[in-house]
């Protein structure tokens, strides 16, 4: 185990992927040279050379078709969007293309491809770069959807993505760069997609969370415990395929759900999940779910307002008493 | 210069596509197939052409206009007609159609719905070739209506400042659905737009194998030699409504007709006579198998089963150990 | 009242529009001399010249921008997107700028901007032309969402979508292009945003739905009916705003609710409503709210395939039966 | 050739853009701004001479790098640097920021913080404008980056064959963040694309005024005559990193103390003295006053409001009687 920032793991798990297999590479805006805005593929370049770590002109649409294409023909393309604001340019050939290809050529093409990069606030950056677009992509069947909330979870899912042979939108989260966790040396561990993490054990109730709103969700928690209130935290890791059982089993227990997210309320991923709980553990409901999210408005520059868009600590703290009628 | 072998490849082929387009035509009037479907008649020699010097191992990414396309590289008339009908024995098991043709084990990556979706994925297989450390080359079809498409500027930069082995096969039959390219278009020559990019580009008569091939010759050298891409504008034009329900408001009869007169076949048939390459027997013999194998791939996909609906969830995700 | 085919309630209404207003105007491909493909926009070239019915190259993310653009300046354009599925291509321009800028720049612009275009299934379209993605619209802030069923609410949404200061995603749907109805004379007829419509009154179950899926879910009420199962048709008309004050009342009445759409299941719209109605009325209900929607696949070409993929009459009866633990 | 009192409005602009985005860099380091900020720093020349051109009602698209285009269209310094500071009073009360400058009331349709995605919100202001039947203009500003988006492309073409008055005039600062020009872009003149669009294509010293003015009396002369587009290249540097907390690593500060020996306003000045269009006591107190109202936007903006938090969720909707 050795202590790294989630932007170290991400960085250390390319390389390693790079090492292993050769037809994994990289490309995005400002990856080589620079390392990526955010040093995600810093000293890449200068390990494996211009060939394999690219900086790509400002053409998302091709850029992704690109990597579409190239994993059509064998290779592992593993490309780097600088916002994922940025994927609304390259929609079609994610949801159009990408995404449906194996399907509609019937089975007979693979498409081992990973978009990753990087969304949410933290660095005031307004509303075309603060943006959490993850539940966008559960709905057009195809892709599949990892959110890493910690170091060792987006080096897991990170290595795992990379060796699916499946397009995977690989959502990293600004704020979280920075924060340092344990990460397994083992060149191959993997966290399995579709397997939540219980990030926390509890009795009363269950709340679901990821990316930056596993620690805000943490910070809200400690303090309900320490009134009295138990809960138990998961965090699903992936949301396509989503672990239903884990969340079901954790609601049949506790009869209380709340979900936390960045994205936006309306058609937030909770709302999925808020749903498919009510199906499957209707009868073990003590109240009706919660849902939290941003609201609906666009991500505004001012902090204040930004503070005023997303989740608060005490709307958690609040959701979390409302399941319990407190 | 082509050779005889290849020439004689060209015009089978081309009848074949000729042949295939007339009879999925008369099958869609008969409700025997469904869908949008968009006939290549009139523009074989482009298709044709191009994939003449190919390898199989070379790629292509093609359009809504596809069967050409899919046919001459693949060469399995049977797996294509089946597609157009749904059938479990096509190119994609029925899950395609007539716009999606595919056959990733040929080079084909694919045809595509989206005008100018396919453009991109011609590029990455470009950068596979490159990346794979091969010499093989991605050639990439597309309409003039796609030639305003932003993923047709991108790709042409990109696949110029990386110098990957793609070429840029535009073929221009004048119309993009009703739209006359003049009125969307703002150049006459739309390889003109190759300068942009730093890449040559070549405009030529679409209907004339020997043209296309010139330019295509030149355009695959410098991609073998890994110097970069290229862009072919072909001129041709499509004897078929876009999709065969259109009622073509933008054009009248003469205008068809005067192009039924610069038939791509009948071209190359008479230069074959000419220089001798093939009798006419020989030629009318071509003529004739392919009419039997298009007929026997008729046969062949009216013959096959549907797809099972209880498979409708297979292969959404490749999953380890169950491959198709 | 005149019958007219949804087809004509849209291009009826268009051409009055255009009269009542000279800064309306239409743009789009194939929209000229063709009449649109689906003929939503025949005659109007005729009758208001190549100014203001304009044929655009193949360049979905410009047209829509010069939409965005023409809309901030003054005018009030209405652009075609031949098919929905499309719209992948102008993501950005809807997403990142048309719904973000007013809100973006203090409220001190108005876009109002139409989208409208036809989607879904019944042609043998396959993948890439026969989708739903109206749900999608519904994740970021700043869009409107229509969803007509009939030749009337083509026609009074339509009218009130061109009216409308905001931009308005306008989904029309291939199938009904042929069904017949009434529509009003009034050139003022107008369908409020936000204001469901009830389409049958019932009192065991509500069922809400929406485009094709309003007659389809009507054929399998019909036999529910004559089982002596009461039902209640919701069509919610527009998705943003979205009418819950109509479906909760409903559903406090019946205590049960089946969504019902062509879009896939998986946060398709039916899950907000589900997730909605179970905040907003969980005592009430019960059975859990049942969800119906495509399957999570690319829709396939084959017929009997795509079929297998939309919900059918008789799972609509059967998820209705469910509520009712028949 | 600039009439005098031109000349003076476009000196006095590019000191004011100077000294705000000085001031701007010392509030970022000072913690008293935050977010994305790019300087535009170096390139004055070409936001104040071409905007020097315009009528209030022609209309503008700005990028991320839009605090030039946003002061020389408005005059007012004030809402730029509230703005900035997310106030209340900035120009889009703080909701936007330093990468959403906009002011509809002047013609300014918005920056953008999508590299691209104001091209064809520009070419949307060349149709009203012809649609509204005035002879106004739209100018969209972007950078070379921005030439690679397939937004350039249809944008250009759309605006050509439809002849609307857009002139597309493209910042060329040699560098997308940390890519070289070269890297990413097929041409070394980025104008030479014109030609794809068949329209006039300019590539200019984006430091000297005096060559920007000219490519633009052309520009503008051809878009009021609604004959068409056109696109014009100034070629320039900028001095700061490519935005406040760029490492550069990709270029040494000998390049940069080079291109500072080219300042446009020491160019500007110097041509003034020259040409006796003022003398240096005149030119000094036009800086001074720059300087002054820069300070005083600043005063200004520090003691603007926050917006109050509980307006957060108003103007998603335009709602009839409740304007903003
Ligand atoms: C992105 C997109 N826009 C529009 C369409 C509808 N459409 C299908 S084919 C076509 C015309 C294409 O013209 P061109 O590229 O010249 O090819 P052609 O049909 O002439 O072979 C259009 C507009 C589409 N399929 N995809
Ligand atoms: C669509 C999109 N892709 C990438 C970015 C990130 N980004 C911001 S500025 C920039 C470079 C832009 O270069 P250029 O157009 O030359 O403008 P400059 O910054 O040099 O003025 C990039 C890549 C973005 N904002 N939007
Ligand atoms: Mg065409
Ligand atoms: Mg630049």
């Amino acid at each position: 185990m050795a202590i790294k920032t989630y932007a170290m793991a991400i960085k250390d798990v390319l390389a390693e992927e790079m090492r292993r297999d050769k037809n994994v590479f990289v490309m995005g805006e400002d990856i080589a040279e620079q390392g990526g805005i955010f040093g995600c593929t810093r000293g890449l370049l200068a390990e494996f050379g211009p060939e394999r770590v690219r900086n790509t002109p400002i053409s998302e649409n091709a850029f992704v078709g690109t990597g579409v294409g190239a994993a059509c023909a064998g290779l592992r393309p593993v490309v780097e969007l600088m916002y994922m604001d940025f994927a609304y340019l390259a929609m079609d050939q994610l949801l159009n293309q990408a995404a449906k290809i194996r399907y509609m050529f019937g089975g007979k093409a693979k498409v081992p491809l990973v978009i990753r990069g990087q969304q949410g606030i933290g660095r005031g950056n307004a509303g075309q770069h603060s943006q959490s677009v993850e539940s966008l992509f559960m709905h057009i069947p195809g892709m599949k959807v990892a959110c890493p909330s910690t170091p060792a979870d987006a080096a897991g899912l990170l290595r795992t993505a990379i060796r699916d042979d499946n397009p995977v939108m690989f959502f990293e989260h600004k704020a979280l760069y920075a924060t340092k966790g344990e990460v397994p040396d083992d060149t191959e561990f993997m966290v399995p997609f579709g397997k939540a993490n219980i990030v926390k054990a509890g009795t009363d109730v269950t709340i679901v969370c990821s990316l930056l709103y596993v620690n805000r969700t943490m910070e809200a928690v400690g303090e309900l415990e320490s009134e009295g209130i138990s809960c138990e935290v998961i965090d699903p890791r992936t949301l396509v395929p989503l672990d239903m059982d884990t969340i079901v089993a954790s609601v049949k227990k506790t009869g209380r759900l709340v979900t936390v997210h960045e994205a936006h309320r309306t058609m937030g991923f909770g709302t999925e999940i808020a749903a498919s709980v009510t199906e499957q553990a209707f009868s073990y409901l003590d109240a009706p779910p919660e849902r939290l999210g941003a609201k609906m408005c666009t991500l505004p520059f001012n902090l204040g307002l930004e503070n005023a868009v997303v989740p608060q600590k005490d709307e958690i703290k609040a959701a979390v008493k409302r399941t319990l009628y407190r | 210069m082509i050779e005889k072998e290849r020439l004689i490849w060209i015009y089978r082929v081309m009848n074949e596509i000729r042949y295939f387009e007339e009879k999925a035509y008369t099958f869609f009037t008969q409700n025997i197939l469904r869908g949008s479907v968009h006939l290549y008649t009139g523009e074989e020699a482009v298709a044709a052409t191009v994939i003449s010097l190919l390898r199989q191992d070379d790629y292509i990414t093609s359009t809504h206009r596809g069967h050409g396309h899919g046919i001459a590289k693949s060469g399995d008339l049977k797996a294509a007609m089946a597609e157009l009908m749904g059938k479990e024995t096509g190119f994609c098991g029925g899950r395609g159609g007539s716009m999606h043709i595919a056959d990733l084990n040929k080079g084909n990556l694919g045809a595509n719905a989206i005008v100018g979706g396919g453009i991109p994925i011609a590029v990455g297989g470009g950068l596979a070739a490159k990346l794979l450390d091969t010499d093989r080359v991605s050639v990439s079809f597309f309409g003039d209506g796609a030639s305003n498409q932003g993923t047709f500027h991108e790709s042409l930069n990109l696949a110029s400042v990386w110098k990957l082995p793609v070429i840029f096969v535009c073929e221009n039959n004048q119309f993009a659905i009703s739209v006359p390219t003049w009125q969307s278009t703002s150049v006459k020559d739309i390889a003109v737009r190759a300068a942009g990019y730093d890449m040559p580009g070549f405009t030529v008569d679409g209907n004339d194998v020997l043209a296309i091939n010139d330019a295509m010759e030149k355009a695959l050298d410098r991609a073998r030699k890994k110097e970069g891409p290229s862009l072919i504008e072909c001129k041709t034009y499509r004897w078929k409504g876009h999709w065969t329900g259109d009622p073509e408001v933008y054009r009248t009869r003469d205008d068809v007709a005067a192009w039924m007169e610069k038939c791509p076949i009948r071209r190359l048939r008479a230069y074959m006579l000419e220089n001798k390459t093939a009798t006419a027997a020989a030629l009318d013999k071509i003529e004739a198998k392919a009419k039997a194998a298009v007929d026997e791939a008729a046969e062949f996909a009216l013959n096959s089963l549907e797809p099972d609906p209880k498979t409708v969830m297979d292969n959404v995700y490749c999953v380890p150990g169950k491959e198709a």
